[in-house]
C-alpha cells in the first residue's frame, strides 16, 4: 500500500485494474485505493508481469502492506505454484499385514477468519471477500472498523471525517514544527484581467480562462526562478525539488480540501494550465485523483476566489516549505503615474518555512510574481 | 352447620352415595389409566373416602379447602362435578383446570378448593393464608387443610402449626394418616406416631378419630369447626385411615403384606356404613342397587363427558403463566 | 405535598413506599421476620409498627416457608400482602412456596387463581456478612415463569416500584441491594409512579453497552465515567426488571454500540448475565462487532474478609477493563 | 425557453456540479454562488454546460445576469423571443 501522503496510515483496496499474469508498464494504473481523501488510482513504477494479488478488494491495509507481487524480470509466464508432493522416502521392508498409512490429505489453507457478525454481514452486503483483511478488533477479529462504511464508490468517494482528520494531522504538524514567516503584497491585476477579457470574448465558454489560471501561471514561473523556496524540509535539511509541481488547493463541496499537484506547471502555457486546473478540480471533487497527484506537489498555491476574503495567511503543507495565497480580486483606488485611479487588485501572500528560507527570499518571489502579472504573455 | 349429626336415612344415604361416587369414580380411573386414557401420576383414595366425605359435611360454601395430591375424593366430596374432574384426568380443556393440572392438581375457584398440591406439606402455609385473609376481611370462614401423615415429617408442617396457633388462624388441620408415606411406614418416619399429639406442642387442640367411619369423622369435624368459628383458634384432626390400593399405579407394594391390607379392608367404610344403616333400618331393599346404578350412571356420563372433550389449542400453552387480572 | 425534590435515602424510599401502600389499600399489609418491633433487619420498616399497628405490620416467626406460603394463600384469598424475606439467602427456605405455589398455581389451575403477592428481599454483598448473607440469587428467581423480578437501583424505583408491584395480579419479587440502603439522593415529587416493565438507559453512549442492574448500577456508572475520560462513551442500561426482560431496550442499544459488557453480581455460571448474553445472540447476533463480555462475581462463596469480599465482586475497575478491551475510542 | 424549462435545465446542470443542492429551496432572487456555494470554477462549468445545452454564446459580460434563478429564466426567455 503506497503512502499517498504524510497523513495516510491505511487504505482500502477498492479494485484491481489488472489480473495476475498480466504484463504491466511503468505508469499503468493497476488499482484503485480508497483513502480518507477519496478514491485514488495507483500507478505502477516498474515494468513486469504481475504474479499474484495479495490483497483482495474490500481489504483495508496499512501503508507499507504488500498488495501484489510483480516479476520484474522481463518476459516469461508467471511461475506456477508447485503442487507436486515431495517424493515419499524409501520405506523399510515391513511385514505385509500392516496396512500402509493413508496418503496424506492435503489440507486446504485455513480460511476461517475471525470476523465479527456485524462485519461479516457488512462484508456480505458489500460483496467483499474477507481474505487478506487484517483484523483490528478483539483477538484480531475483523470488525466493522476494518471495512468500508458503504459500497466503495469512485465518485464523491470522500470520507469527510477521515479528511478532516488528515487535514488536522497535517496542519497540526505544520504549526507545531514549522516556524512560518508571512509576507504580503497587493498587486494590480487590471492589465492581466483586461487581457483575459479580451481573450475570453473570442472564446466559447468551455475555453475561457479564469483569473486563477493567470495567477497560477505567473506564480509557477516565478517559483521556477526561486528554487530555494521550491522543495522539502526533510531530516533537518532543505532538499530542492526537481520540478515545479504546484499543489493547487481545491475546496471540496461539503468541507475539506485537497491540493493535488499540477506537474511542471511552470512549463505549461496559460491555456494548458487552465485545462489542467479544470481537470484537476473535476477529479478532485469526483474522487478520481491519482496517487502521485497527492504526493508530488513541491509548493502549494491557494486562491480564495471571487467570494473569498481579501487575503490569506496560509499554512505550509509539510514537508513543503512555501505556500502562496491569492485573495479576492477587489476594486480599489490606486495611484498610477501620480493619479488616483480605480484598479482591480488582489493581495498576494506568502508563508515560508524559516528553517529553509528567509523573508528576503520570499519577498523576491512575490516581486517576481507581481512583475509577471504586469506583463502577461500570450497564452 | 350444626354440631349435632342427625344420622337419619337421608343423611346416611348421602354419606353412602358420596363415598360410592368416589370409589366408583376412582375404580374407573384405574381402568382408564391402564387403558392409557389417563396418564401421569394417579393416586387413589380407595379406603380413605370416609375422611373427605365426613369432613366436608362440616363445611359450608364460604369455607375453603386445601387438598393433597390424593385429592379426587376431597374434590368430589367438596362438590366438584364428576364430568369436569374426569375431563381433567383426560387432559381436556373441559377439565376443571383446562387439563393443565391433571390428577394431582384439582382447583375450583368457585368452591374455594385450592389444590391439589403435589408437594407434601406445601398446602399448609397456603391454608394459613386463606385463614388469615378470611379473618382480616371479617369473614367467618374456616379453611380445611388436608395432608397426609408424611407431611408431619416436613418443616413446613411445623412452621405452619406454630404460625396458625400463634396467630389464631381459623384452620382445620385434617391429617389423613394412612400409615404409609409412599412406602415408608409411619413407625420408621416419625418418633411420635400419634400425629395429633404434635398439636399439643403448639398449644393447639386436637384429637384422633377413626378415619374409616364417616360418621365419626363428621362428628369430630363438626365439633372442631364450631370451635374454630367460635374462638378462631385452629384445630387438629388426625383421621386414622388406610388406602387399599397402592400408593400410585406403579407400585408393587413390597412394603406391606396382603394380610395387613385384608385386615384393613374389613374396616372398609362403605360396607361398614351400609351394614350399620341396614341394622338401623335406614337402608331399604333395593337402595344399594339404586345407589350403585345411579353412581355408575354418573361415572359413565363423566367418562363420556371426558371422552367428548377437546384439547386446548397449543397456542394457549403460555396463557395464565401470568395473569392479566385477579379473577373475582 | 412539597414540590421541591426531597433528599431521601433508598431505605427511607422503601419505607415510604410500604407506608403509602398500606395507607392506600386496606388489603395491603406487611409481614416478615423482625419487620415490626425490631424495625427491619436493614431498618427499612422502622417506625411502621407504631404508626400502622400489628394487623398491618406483622412480625413472623422464623418460618420462611410458612409465612411466604401464608402470603400466597392470603393473596389468593383476596389480600395484597407484602412479604419481607430478610435476605434472599433465606428465601431458599421458602423457595418451595415461591416456585411450587406462587409461580405455578395460576397456570396449573387453568387461570382460576391469581397470586397478587409482593415479596421483598435484601440481596448482594459488600458488608462483610460472609457466605450465608451475601449472595445474589435474583438470577435464580428470574428463571421462573410466572414471577416478575424487580431490582430497584435508584431511589425513585425504590419509592415507586412497590405500588406497581402490588397492582400486578402476579407474584412480584423485589430485590433490594444492601449496599443501596444508605444511598441518599433526590426524589422528584413530580414523579408519582414508575413502570415495572422496562429497562432504562442511565447513561447514553455509543461505544459500548454496559448492561447491569441493582447494586452494580453505580459501580457501572463509575466505570463509565472512567471510560469517558479515556474517550470511550459507554451506554449504561439498568435492567430494573429481571423478568420479564426488556430485550428491546438491550437490542436497540446493541444495534447502536455493537459491543456489550454485562455486569451481574451473581455468579457467572448459569447466571442472569448468561441469559442476557444469549438473548443478544438470539436477537442481535449480526449487530455484534465484538464478543460479549461479562463481569460477574467470582465463583466462590462470598468470604468475610473485606479484601477477599471486594475481590470477589464486580468493581468499577474490572468493569472498565472489560469494556476497554472491547471498545476503542470512536475514530 | 419557458421559465419551467429553464429551471429544469438549470437544475439538471447544477445536479452535476452541486449534487446535494435542492433548488426548490433557493429563492428566485438569491445569488446562486451564495446559495449553492459555487466558486468561479463551478460558474465556469455551469456556463459551459448552459452553452453546450442551449447553444447560446453567453459572453462573459452576461455572467452577472445568470447568477439568480430569476435572472436565468429571464435571460433565456428573452433569448427565445
Amino acid at each position: 500500500m503506497p503512502s499517498l501522503g504524510a497523513d495516510m496510515e491505511a487504505g482500502t483496496l477498492v479494485e484491481w485494474k489488472v489480473a495476475p499474469g498480466e504484463r504491466v508498464h511503468r505508469g499503468d494504473i493497476v488499482a484503485v485505493v480508497e483513502t480518507q481523501k477519496g478514491a485514488i488510482e495507483i500507478e505502477i513504477f516498474e515494468d513486469g508481469v504481475l504474479r499474484d494479488l495479495v490483497v483482495a478488494p474490500g481489504s483495508r491495509v496499512p501503508v507499507g502492506a504488500l498488495l501484489a507481487r510483480l516479476d520484474v524480470a522481463a518476459g516469461g509466464p508467471p511461475p506456477a505454484l508447485s503442487a507436486a508432493a515431495p517424493a515419499a522416502p524409501p520405506r523399510a521392508a515391513a511385514p505385509a499385514p500392516v496396512p500402509p498409512p493413508p496418503p496424506p490429505i492435503a489440507m486446504p489453507p485455513a480460511s476461517r477468519h475471525r470476523v465479527t457478525p456485524a462485519a461479516r454481514r457488512r462484508a456480505a452486503a458489500l460483496g467483499l471477500p474477507l481474505e487478506g483483511l487484517r483484523g483490528t478488533g478483539v483477538e484480531g477479529a475483523i470488525c466493522l472498523a476494518d471495512l468500508p462504511q458503504a459500497p466503495p464508490r469512485r465518485s464523491s468517494g470522500f470520507d469527510p471525517v477521515g479528511m478532516r482528520k488528515a487535514i488536522a494531522a497535517a496542519m497540526g504538524r505544520s504549526k507545531r514544527e514549522i516556524p512560518h514567516y508571512y509576507l504580503s503584497q497587493t498587486v494590480d491585476l487590471t492589465p492581466g484581467l483586461e487581457r483575459l477579457a479580451r481573450l475570453n470574448a473570442g472564446r466559447a465558454p468551455p475555453e475561457r480562462l479564469l483569473p486563477a489560471a493567470m495567477m497560477l501561471h505567473a506564480a509557477a514561473r516565478a517559483v521556477a526562478e526561486t528554487p530555494e523556496l521550491n522543495g522539502f524540509w526533510e531530516n533537518d535539511a532543505f532538499r530542492a525539488a526537481e520540478g515545479v509541481h504546484v499543489g493547487w488547493a481545491v475546496a471540496l463541496r461539503g468541507g475539506g480540501l485537497v491540493a493535488p499537484a499540477i506537474r511542471d506547471a511552470d512549463r505549461l502555457s496559460l491555456d494548458a494550465l487552465m485545462v489542467a486546473m479544470r481537470d484537476l478540480v473535476a477529479r478532485a471533487r469526483g474522487g478520481g485523483l491519482r496517487g502521485s497527484e497527492l504526493t508530488d506537489a513541491t509548493i502549494t498555491v491557494t486562491s480564495l476566489g471571487d467570494r473569498g476574503a481579501e487575503s490569506v495567511l496560509p499554512i505550509i503543507h509539510p514537508p513543503q516549505v512555501t505556500i502562496l495565497g491569492f485573495g479576492r480580486i477587489v476594486e480599489r483606488p490606486w495611484v498610477v503615474a501620480g493619479a488616483v485611479v480605480p484598479r482591480r487588485v488582489a493581495t498576494l501572500t506568502l508563508a515560508g518555512d524559516h528553517r529553509a528560507s528567509d523573508g528576503h527570499r520570499g519577498g523576491l518571489l512575490l516581486a517576481r510574481i507581481e512583475a509577471l502579472l504586469q506583463k502577461p504573455e500570450e497564452p | 352447620m350444626s354440631t349435632k349429626v342427625h344420622l337419619d336415612r337421608a343423611h346416611g344415604l348421602r354419606l353412602l352415595r358420596e363415598m360410592l361416587r368416589i370409589r366408583r369414580f376412582e375404580g374407573k380411573c384405574a381402568e382408564l389409566y391402564q387403558a392409557q386414557k389417563i396418564r401421569g401420576f394417579l393416586h387413589l383414595y380407595d379406603g380413605q373416602e370416609a375422611v373427605a366425605v365426613g369432613v366436608m359435611q362440616a363445611l359450608g360454601p364460604e369455607d375453603a379447602v386445601v387438598g393433597t395430591y390424593r385429592e379426587h375424593g376431597q374434590a368430589l366430596a367438596r362438590g366438584i362435578p364428576m364430568g369436569p374432574l374426569m375431563a381433567e384426568m383426560f387432559g381436556m380443556q373441559e377439565g376443571v383446570c383446562r387439563g393443565r393440572g391433571g390428577s394431582m392438581h384439582i382447583f375450583d375457584h368457585g368452591r374455594r378448593f385450592c389444590g391439589g398440591n403435589a408437594i407434601v406439606g406445601a398446602g399448609l402455609p397456603l391454608a394459613l393464608g386463606f385463614a388469615l385473609a378470611d379473618r382480616m376481611q371479617g369473614r367467618q370462614a374456616v379453611t380445611a387443610c388436608f395432608f397426609g401423615e408424611g407431611a408431619a415429617d416436613e418443616g413446613e408442617f411445623h412452621e405452619s402449626m406454630n404460625l396458625a396457633a400463634l396467630w389464631r388462624l381459623p384452620v382445620l388441620f385434617v391429617c389423613e394418616n394412612n400409615l404409609y408415606s409412599m412406602g415408608t411406614p409411619l413407625g420408621i418416619a416419625e418418633a411420635e406416631t400419634s400425629i395429633w399429639h404434635k398439636a399439643a406442642g403448639y398449644r393447639m387442640g386436637g384429637e384422633a378419630v377413626d378415619g374409616m367411619d364417616p360418621v365419626a369423622v363428621e362428628v369430630a369435624a363438626r365439633r372442631a369447626v364450631e370451635r374454630i368459628r367460635a374462638d378462631g383458634t385452629p384445630h387438629f384432626l388426625e383421621c386414622r385411615t388406610y388406602r387399599f390400593r397402592a400408593h400410585s399405579m406403579f407400585d408393587a407394594q413390597l412394603y406391606r403384606t396382603k394380610e395387613e391390607i385384608e385386615a384393613w379392608r374389613a374396616k372398609d367404610p362403605i360396607p361398614r356404613l351400609r351394614d350399620w344403616m341396614e341394622r338401623a333400618g335406614h337402608l331399604h331393599a333395593g337402595d344399594m342397587e339404586r345407589l350403585e346404578a345411579e353412581v355408575e350412571q354418573e361415572v359413565a356420563e363423566a367418562v363420556a363427558f371426558a371422552e367428548a372433550g377437546t384439547l386446548e389449542p397449543v397456542e394457549e400453552l403460555e396463557r395464565f403463566v401470568t395473569m392479566d387480572e385477579v379473577p373475582q | 405535598m412539597s414540590t421541591a425534590p426531597a433528599r431521601i435515602t433508598y431505605r427511607e424510599a422503601c419505607r415510604e413506599a410500604i407506608r403509602a401502600a398500606i395507607l392506600a389499600d386496606p388489603r395491603v399489609f406487611l409481614m416478615g421476620e423482625d419487620v415490626g418491633r425490631y424495625g427491619g433487619c436493614y431498618a427499612v420498616t422502622k417506625g411502621l409498627l407504631e404508626e400502622l399497628g400489628e394487623a398491618r405490620i406483622r412480625d413472623t416467626p422464623l418460618s420462611e416457608s410458612a409465612f411466604v406460603g401464608a402470603g400466597i394463600g392470603a393473596a389468593i384469598a383476596g389480600l395484597r400482602p407484602i412479604v419481607e424475606v430478610m435476605t434472599c439467602n433465606f428465601s431458599l427456605l421458602a423457595l418451595d412456596q415461591i416456585l411450587n405455589n406462587a409461580a405455578t398455581i395460576p397456570h396449573m389451575s387453568g387461570g382460576q387463581f391469581a397470586v397478587p403477592l409482593v415479596i421483598r428481599m435484601a440481596t448482594g454483598a459488600g458488608r462483610q456478612l460472609a457466605a450465608q448473607h451475601s449472595h445474589s440469587l435474583e438470577g435464580w428467581f428470574a428463571h421462573i415463569p410466572g414471577l416478575r423480578i424487580l431490582a430497584p437501583a435508584t431511589i425513585e424505583d425504590a419509592r415507586h416500584m412497590l405500588a406497581a408491584a402490588l397492582a400486578d395480579p402476579n407474584p412480584v419479587l423485589i430485590f433490594e441491594h444492601i449496599m443501596l440502603y444508605n444511598m441518599e439522593g433526590e426524589l422528584d415529587p413530580a414523579v408519582q409512579g414508575v413502570d415495572i416493565a422496562s429497562a432504562r438507559i442511565r447513561r447514553p453512549g455509543h461505544d459500548v453497552t454496559l448492561v447491569t442492574y441493582g447494586g452494580s448500577l453505580f459501580k457501572t456508572l463509575d466505570a463509565a465515567e472512567a471510560l469517558a475520560r479515556e474517550g470511550i462513551e459507554s451506554e449504561v442500561i439498568d435492567l430494573r426488571v429481571l423478568r420479564p426482560l426488556d430485550t428491546a431496550t438491550i437490542m436497540q442499544s446493541v444495534a447502536r454500540t455493537r459491543r456489550v459488557v454485562i455486569v451481574d453480581e451473581g455468579w457467572r455460571s448459569g447466571s442472569l448475565s448468561a441469559e442476557v448474553a444469549m438473548r443478544i445472540m438470539e436477537e442481535a447476533f449480526f449487530e455484534l462487532d465484538a464478543p460479549i463480555r461479562r463481569v460477574c462475581s467470582r465463583e466462590v462463596p462470598i468470604p468475610y474478609a473485606a479484601h477477599l469480599e471486594q475481590a470477589a465482586l464486580p468493581q468499577p475497575g474490572s468493569i472498565a477493563e472489560a469494556a476497554r478491551g472491547l471498545a476503542r475510542p470512536a475514530p | 425557453m419557458t421559465r419551467d424549462e429553464t429551471l429544469a435545465l438549470v437544475a439538471d446542470i447544477l445536479g452535476g456540479i452541486a449534487p446535494e443542492a435542492d433548488l426548490s429551496t433557493v429563492p428566485g432572487d438569491a445569488d446562486l454562488r451564495e446559495a449553492l456555494d459555487l466558486d468561479s470554477m463551478d460558474i465556469l462549468n455551469f456556463v459551459a454546460a448552459l452553452h453546450e445545452r442551449t447553444g447560446h454564446p453567453i459572453p462573459e459580460a452576461d455572467y452577472p445576469k445568470l447568477l439568480t434563478l430569476d435572472g436565468l429564466a429571464t435571460y433565456f426567455q428573452a433569448e427565445a423571443h
